[in-house]
């Protein structure tokens, strides 16, 4: 760690603790928990597109399994907390882990394409399984989340679902600060930079993507869980491809393969949408040119500027410019 | 022919080669020679056009070069046949024969005899026609490598480390080639970490090191050279 | 004029694939809101002042909206809920903290619970079909008819609704085929539904280009029999799209654009000279929702006070540009139904 | 000899479609031992050393590694046994530091996961310690130390050929397959890489080594084995395969001379 | 079983295929030549159904010059695009420059929508409702256009990629730019040639698929997916692949929809890719990558 995170860190971390009581005004509120819950899945998407190194097209689709995973236990078992988070946990990851073993031997744009089909695939079930799902209209009157269940304390107001998100995204990123300083860490790194070479160094390729997708997914799940009891409502356009581009965008323009990036990114998502709305027909227009200015002045992602203002960037300087 | 003068390189904030001048007389073979590190390639890729020099000029034949295009570099007879060999791993040995020629100067030889010629070169390479190129072997890349140069129509012809990968037979052959080359006309500038060969087959050599030309000298001289014996030749 | 604006909170789909319905509904709002502005605006000289979000036609889009609304800029009521999807999620929001006018979904459940402050203009689903329905019985003379269907929770109902209806009434129902709301070609459907050779084939679309695909390709299949266009869905823009293909074909809806309510005239001329899209039926509603609001806060003397608000549009009939409106006590409205043919090219009222 | 060789082959064969790349090659290795393989340009030498390293699977034959059977078996687990490899063309994580590089390569024989990491556990803080002494010592014993913290693909062609030999080397193998180390250096630096391989070996690990440069090969190695077409033509000292007459004629040349 | 029904369905499949077949090969094209997964083609096939739609309505043309005026058109943009979006960015990760191709896409769509209008419009062709019969066969004469320009530009643009040296410069370009700069490819031009020949191709699509539903600045997300999928299954940069692909998706969903579920056909489209893909990793034709 660098003089300036440490004191950077302990500095940020009284700053969201304190945020919600700078103002009573509960709609920032709802933006900060909107913040902390895309943080927590931009995070998780990157440990793949940032730490394996793929591109995952169905993302949206373990989140909406949490979701809806956390809402009908909720509904049908009353086991709205904790029990439904990590049963959300549970079944996304096993979702990730029986997606990821078979596509994961493939790489590249074919197993983004293999993702963006079993996300359609659970997409089009959620849609049809109206028995289970309830269809398109999705799933209303979700209950608060409690903490074994019904009965007994819940969160309604925003600032309690906040300071739970913000402690999950924490716990998260110290989770994936540890993991990049391990060895598994590094194997996870080998194999992104290049996989051949990392197994002939004795590491199980396969093992690894597997183990950093269920991860991912797994996290995902917890975070839809969240959002299911947050919102109240959920309907299947929670795994609309809107959703995955919204993800990868924060991932990507935060800076993949890092923790900071995936928190900005998100930050910079909702913030951003946020300021603009009062621009009316103009708002996504905007936001588009920001973002590919953004991508095209920092490709790094907004983390680079960091690395750019303390000269760290040593980019060659080619011909044909 | 070629003249470098004060040329200055940068990687990002890092800079490589400072004010490095060189020159290679029409006909002439000349080495560069330095550890690894010292700048060779990038001073090769500099010329070819690859990179851009922060300052400095570099013209071919009077006519400034340093501002131009690798393709349209190539179209001089400036060509560079690279280090790593760099090749299209998924097109055949003769399509590579074939896109070598893509900016060929049209003087001399025809398309059609020079294909004739790297094949006398080295036979493999028709032997292996429609083999991908990512399949051959090491060596047998590298001279593709150099066949895809020569189908350049070279005048002013730039190896780097072009005995690379090659078996002691095959480097004979090549040492042979670049000779013969350099005895028909052709422009040679020639990196090369066997040194003891480079500075057979060159006329002239530079030493560098750490981006700076610190010796200039005449092969034969260099060849005899302490410092350079004891540096780079390891006797 | 120094009199702070009533702020009307308006929840639309202004970008997206619903972006069109939107943009007709809001231009619907505006003309009358600036109709009613011209005459002095509300509570003595306050004047109409719509606040838009776009809700992308996606739920959770529309949550983030209703709570800015409410919760930063303080509107004074919420015009929204024009897809079933976004309005079902929306309410849990506005329940119980402000006067929540919905529009054009019609889903039944929007009022199922009867919120407080919740009103639905639109006629639901199932209102619709027992209108239709008769008119199809009595006068269409089908024996057998199939559909084609958006799978969504609207769609699956209507479905259940006609087989049901149409049932009684002895015409066979040979098949239904749902389409999935991202959707542009419909030809492997229509070539299934044509091989079943009825007499008619039912369109349910809400969507605006879908609809007009649909129409088309009915015809691009070669298909004889008659078409039947859902209820509520009739547009200008519409009948424009299809073609040849819409000519002749019923419909039912609120909207009757050649009725001769003097408000509805007035409003159309009004829109004519602020907008170049026609005026259509979304847009009435929406405009019905702007009439409605200023006469209750007039009739209360209050913007805020929901409670009376509410009472009061429960209270009595009111006259506005769709004709009569009464409300039940979950906030369902009562309006006139008419039925429309498409005539060279224009929405008429059939007269029976 | 009693002790078993750490590496056997027997009748090992690996055909690519018509072209058999190499046929029917027997080779042992002791403990300890460098053995050179050399051969003309498409013997067959690298395809020989993906086949030993399980990059692909053999079309015949077997081979053992310290006594098991390991034909066919995936690289990871080879390398996990004990095995590792360089690549004739220059195989490397470009994106990586220097020292993030060799880091990685001590995923072999480090074992506190995870968990000691999140809890910083004292096992891990050892570990790590360690791996950071490892990771500087193979640099330093390739002399690229000072170049530490530079991204691996701003380093020149040779110093990318040493951080390959510090990346095996950093794995601790018993066994280390060598496909060209000396490609991209000069004489000079050949001797020094004859230097470090011999220091390589004195920390008991075997050496398989392919390499066209002859001082190199004469420098180091025990043994030297001849693939020619496939086959393998000569194996015996280094002196032995210099004067015979079919080696020369296929592969040296003039070289014979000097060698 | 209906053969009729069966062979109507395998017909309109095989129309759909195609038009798939015409959105995958631009991007097949830029994504085997520049490596770049071009999220926003699908928008550069929607500005060809608009650009149709508007030459026909501002310029008065009949619909064949529209198509032709907007195919060009479009394919001048090509240029835009590609200095703005892609030239600048060519040396970044993969994910950065699909991550402007996203920003791209979404500019365009918001911006068509800003200046297009939201409303949805209809390109008039005069074969849109004019019918073919064979049999008891019903195609429409622009679904018959549609299946032979598919054709026809498929087997030229096969033949240029093959053959021609510019073709060879753009395979060589994909495999290793450096290398290709070397042997003296110019590679700005290739890239300008590629984005040119992409935006046509998907221009042309529009123009083509325009008229046989409505338009809307949207329609371009659900044709980049499409494309995509078709590109995958037929193998990266195969362009035979890209046609064997893209029909067979539009046959499998035809029938799919026809035989089993309309609303699962899609899903079940997704389910043989995966099948595919796992069976081929490479698509039906692409190259097995070494690794
Ligand atoms: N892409 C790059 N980015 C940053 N620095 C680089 C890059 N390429 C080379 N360098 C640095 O520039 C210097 C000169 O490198 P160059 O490749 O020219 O050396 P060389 O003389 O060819 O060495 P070798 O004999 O090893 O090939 C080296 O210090 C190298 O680390
Ligand atoms: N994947 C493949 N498909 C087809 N042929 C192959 C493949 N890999 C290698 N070959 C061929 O097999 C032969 C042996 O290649 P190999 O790379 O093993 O040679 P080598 O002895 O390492 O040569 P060098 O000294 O040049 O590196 C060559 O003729 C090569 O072209
Ligand atoms: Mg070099
Ligand atoms: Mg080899």
């Amino acid at each position: 760690m660098t003089m300036p995170s440490r004191i950077l860190l302990p500095l940020v971390i009284v700053l969201a603790l304190a945020a919600p009581f700078l103002t009573a005004n509960t709609y920032f509120h709802h933006l900060m928990v909107l913040w902390m819950l895309f943080s927590l899945l931009a995070l998780s998407l990157n440990v793949i597109i940032g730490y394996i190194g793929e591109l995952s097209f169905g993302h949206a689709a373990f989140f909406g399994i949490g979701a809806y995973t956390a809402a009908l236990i909720g509904m049908n078992f009353g086991l709205a907390g904790i029990p439904g988070l990590v049963l959300a946990a549970i079944v996304a990851g096993l979702f990730g882990f029986v997606i990821g073993y078979v596509s994961l031997r493939i790489v590249g744009p074919q197993f983004a394409i293999l993702t963006l089909g079993f996300g359609s695939i659970i997409y089009t079930i959620t849609n049809y399984w109206v028995d289970l799902t309830r269809g398109p209209m999705g799933i209303s009157n979700i209950q608060p989340l409690g903490l074994w269940g019904e009965g007994g304390p819940a969160l309604t107001g925003a600032r309690g679902y906040y300071y739970l998100t913000l402690f999950l995204v924490i716990a998260f990123a110290y989770a994936c600060h540890a993991l990049l300083n391990s060895r598994t860490g590094r194997a996870f790194i080998a194999t992104r930079e290049n996989a051949p070479l990392a197994a002939s160094l004795g590491i199980d390729v396969f093992r690894i993507k597997l183990l950093g997708f269920v991860v991912a997914t797994a996290v995902a799940g917890v975070a839809g869980g969240v959002y299911a009891h947050y919102l109240t409502v959920i309907t299947p356009d929670v795994m609309s491809l809107q959703y995955v581009a919204a993800l990868i965008i924060m991932v990507i323009v935060g800076g993949r393969g890092t923790i900071a990036g995936p928190i900005i990114g998100a930050l910079i998502y909702v913030a951003l949408l946020e300021a603009l709305r009062a621009l009316g027909p103009l708002r996504l227009v905007i936001f588009a040119a920001l973002l590919t200015a953004s991508v095209i002045f920092l490709p790094g992602g907004i983390v680079s500027l960091w690395r750019r203002i303390t000269g760290e960037d040593t980019r060659p300087r080619e011909a044909a410019e | 022919m070629l003249e470098i003068s004060d040329i200055v390189v940068r990687y990002g904030r890092r800079e490589v080669i400072h004010d490095l001048s060189l020159t290679v007389a029409e006909g002439e073979a000349v080495t560069l020679v330095g550890s690894n590190g010292a700048g060779k390639t990038t001073t090769l890729k500099t010329i070819s056009g690859m990179l851009r020099p922060v300052s400095g000029t570099i013209s071919f034949d009077g006519q400034r070069i340093d501002r131009m295009e690798p393709h349209d570099i190539i179209a001089l007879g400036v060509v560079q046949v690279p280090e790593g060999r760099l090749l299209f791993p998924d097109m055949t040995v003769y399509e590579h024969i074939e896109l070598g020629a893509a900016r060929a100067r049209t003087d001399g030889l025809t398309f059609a005899q020079r294909v004739e010629w790297v094949h006398d070169l080295f036979p493999i390479l028709l032997e292996r026609r429609d083999q991908k190129a990512g399949t051959m072997s090491g060596g047998q890349q590298q001279m593709l490598a150099i066949a895809r140069g020569l189908m350049a129509n070279p005048r002013c012809l730039m190896l780097d480390e072009p005995s690379l990968g090659l078996a002691p037979i095959m480097v004979d052959l090549l040492e042979d080639t670049i000779r013969s080359l350099n005895e028909t006309g052709m422009t040679v500038l020639l990196v090369e970490q066997r040194v003891d060969l480079a500075l057979r087959l060159a006329k002239r050599g530079y030493v560098l090191e750490t981006g700076k030309v610190v010796l200039e000298d005449a092969a034969a001289s260099l060849l005899n050279d302490p410092r350079v014996k004891t540096a780079y030749l390891g006797i | 004029e120094d009199k702070a604006p009533v702020r009307i909170g308006t929840i639309a789909p202004l970008s997206g694939p619903g972006a069109f319905d939107g943009q007709l509904a809001v231009e619907g709002m505006e003309a009358m809101a600036a109709l009613i502005n011209e005459k002095g605006g509300v509570l003595g000289g306050r004047k109409l002042e719509l606040v838009k979000y776009d809700d992308k036609g996606n739920p959770e889009e529309g949550v983030s909206a209703a709570k800015r609304a409410i919760e930063q800029d303080d509107v004074d009521v919420i015009v929204g809920g024009w897809f079933s999807s976004v309005a079902l999620t929306m309410k849990e929001v506005t329940r119980d903290r402000i006067l929540n006018i919905m529009t054009s979904t019609q889903h039944p459940n929007t009022t199922k619970e009867g919120h407080k402050y919740l009103f639905r203009l639109n006629a639901t689903s199932t209102m619709m079909s027992d209108t239709y329905s008769k008119f199809i019985c009595d006068k269409m003379g089908l024996k057998t008819i199939a559909f084609i269907t958006i799978n969504d929770d609207y769609g699956r109902l209507e479905v259940e609704n006609y087989r049901k209806l149409l049932g009684q009434c002895g015409i066979e129902i040979l098949g239904n085929e749902f389409y999935n709301k991202e959707d542009t070609d419909f030809t492997t459907a229509l070539t299934k539904l044509k091989a079943l050779n009825p007499d008619a084939i039912y369109v349910s679309a809400i969507n605006t280009a879908q609809g007009a695909t649909i129409y088309r390709q009915i015809k691009q299949t070669g298909y004889q029999g008659t078409t039947i266009a859902s209820a509520g869905n009739m547009n200008p823009k519409l009948v424009e799209l299809s073609g040849k293909a819409l000519e002749g074909v019923y419909s039912v809806s609120l909207y009757a654009p050649d009725s001769d309510n003097p408000r509805l005239k007035a409003w159309a001329e009004q829109y004519g000279k602020m907008f170049s899209n026609e005026p259509a039926f979304i847009g009435t509603l929406g405009a019905q929702a702007v009439e409605l609001i200023a006469g209750a806060m007039d009739e209360v003397g209050d913007a805020r006070d929901y409670e009376k608000l509410a009472a009061a549009l429960k209270a009595h009939p009111w006259d506005t540009l769709l004709g009569t409106i009464t409300f039940d006590d979950i906030g369902q409205a009562q309006q006139n139904i008419y039925l429309v043919q498409v005539k060279d090219g224009k929405i008429t009222s059939v007269k029976e | 000899m009693s002790e078993t060789p750490i590496l056997a082959v027997s009748g090992l064969t690996k055909a690519f479609g018509g072209l058999t790349a190499v046929k029917d090659v027997d080779l042992v290795l002791n403990k300890g031992e460098i053995l050179g393989v050399i051969g003309p340009n498409g013997a067959g030498k690298t395809t020989f050393f993906n086949v030993i390293a399980g990059s692909m699977p053999p079309t015949a034959g077997t081979v053992h590694f310290k006594g098991t059977d390991c034909t066919g078996m995936r690289s990871d687990r080879m390398a996990r046994l004990g095995m590792t490899r360089t690549f004739q063309i220059t195989s490397l994580f470009p994106a990586l530091s220097v020292i993030e590089n060799v880091r990685a390569a001590t995923y072999r024989f480090t074992r506190t996961g995870w968990m000691g990491s999140l809890l910083r556990s004292g096992a891990w803080r050892d570990e790590e310690a360690g791996v950071d002494r490892a990771a500087m010592e193979a640099l330093e014993f390739v002399d690229l130390a000072h170049r530490a913290d530079v991204n691996a693909e701003a380093l020149s062609y040779g110093e990318q050929r040493r951080l390959e030999i510090a990346i095996a080397i950093a794995a601790k193998p018993d066994l280390l397959l060598l496909d060209e180390p000396a490609a991209g250096m000069n004489p000079e630096e050949g001797q020094r890489l004859v230097g470090m391989i011999r220091g390589i070996r004195d920390t008991g690990i075997s050496i398989l080594l392919v390499e066209h440069h002859m001082r190199v090969v004469m420098g180091v190695c025990d043994r030297v084995a001849v693939i020619d077409h496939g086959i393998k033509i000569a194996d015996g000292t280094p002196a032995d395969v210099v004067n015979n007459p079919d080696v020369i004629r296929v592969y040296l040349g003039r070289e014979a001379v000097n060698a | 079983m209906d053969y009729i029904v069966l062979a109507q369905q395998i017909a309109n499949g095989l129309v759909n295929g195609m038009t798939y077949v015409l959105i995958a090969t631009g991007l097949t094209l830029v994504f085997s030549v520049l490596h770049i997964i071009n999220f926003a083609h699908g928008e550069f096939y929607m500005l060809g159904a608009f650009f149709t739609y508007f030459a026909a309505k501002l310029l008065g043309v009949d619909y064949i010059s529209a198509a032709v005026i907007a195919t060009l058109a479009v394919a001048a943009l090509g240029v835009l695009a590609n200095r703005l979006f892609f030239w600048p960015l060519r040396k970044e990760h993969e994910f950065t420059i699909l991550l402007s191709s996203l920003g791209l896409a979404l500019l365009l769509t918001n911006g068509g929508e800003l200046l297009f209008g939201a409303d949805p419009k209809y390109v008039d062709s005069p074969f849109a409702d004019s019918i073919v019969q064979a049999g008891q066969l019903v195609v429409t004469q622009q679904r018959v256009l549609i299946f032979v320009v598919g054709a026809v530009i498929l087997l030229a643009l096969n033949l240029f990629i093959r053959h021609s040296r510019m073709g060879k410069m753009m395979r060589a370009t994909a495999q290793n730019p450096e290398g290709a700069a070397l042997t003296g490819v110019n590679i700005r031009q290739v890239y300008t040639v590629t984005f040119v020949l992409a935006c046509g191709l998907a221009a042309l699509a529009g123009a083509l698929v325009g008229p046989t539903a409505m338009i809307f600045p949207t329609v371009g997300s659900w044709a980049v997916l499409k494309g995509f999928i078709v590109v995958i299954l037929g193998g990266l940069g195969s362009i035979p692949g890209a046609l064997i692909g893209g029909l067979s998706l539009g046959v499998i969903e035809a029938l799919a929809g026809g035989y089993i579920s309309l609303g699962f056909a899609q899903a079940i489209g997704y389910a043989i890719i995966i099948i595919v893909l796992l069976w081929r990793p490479q698509g039906l034709f692409g190259i097995a990558r070494r690794t």
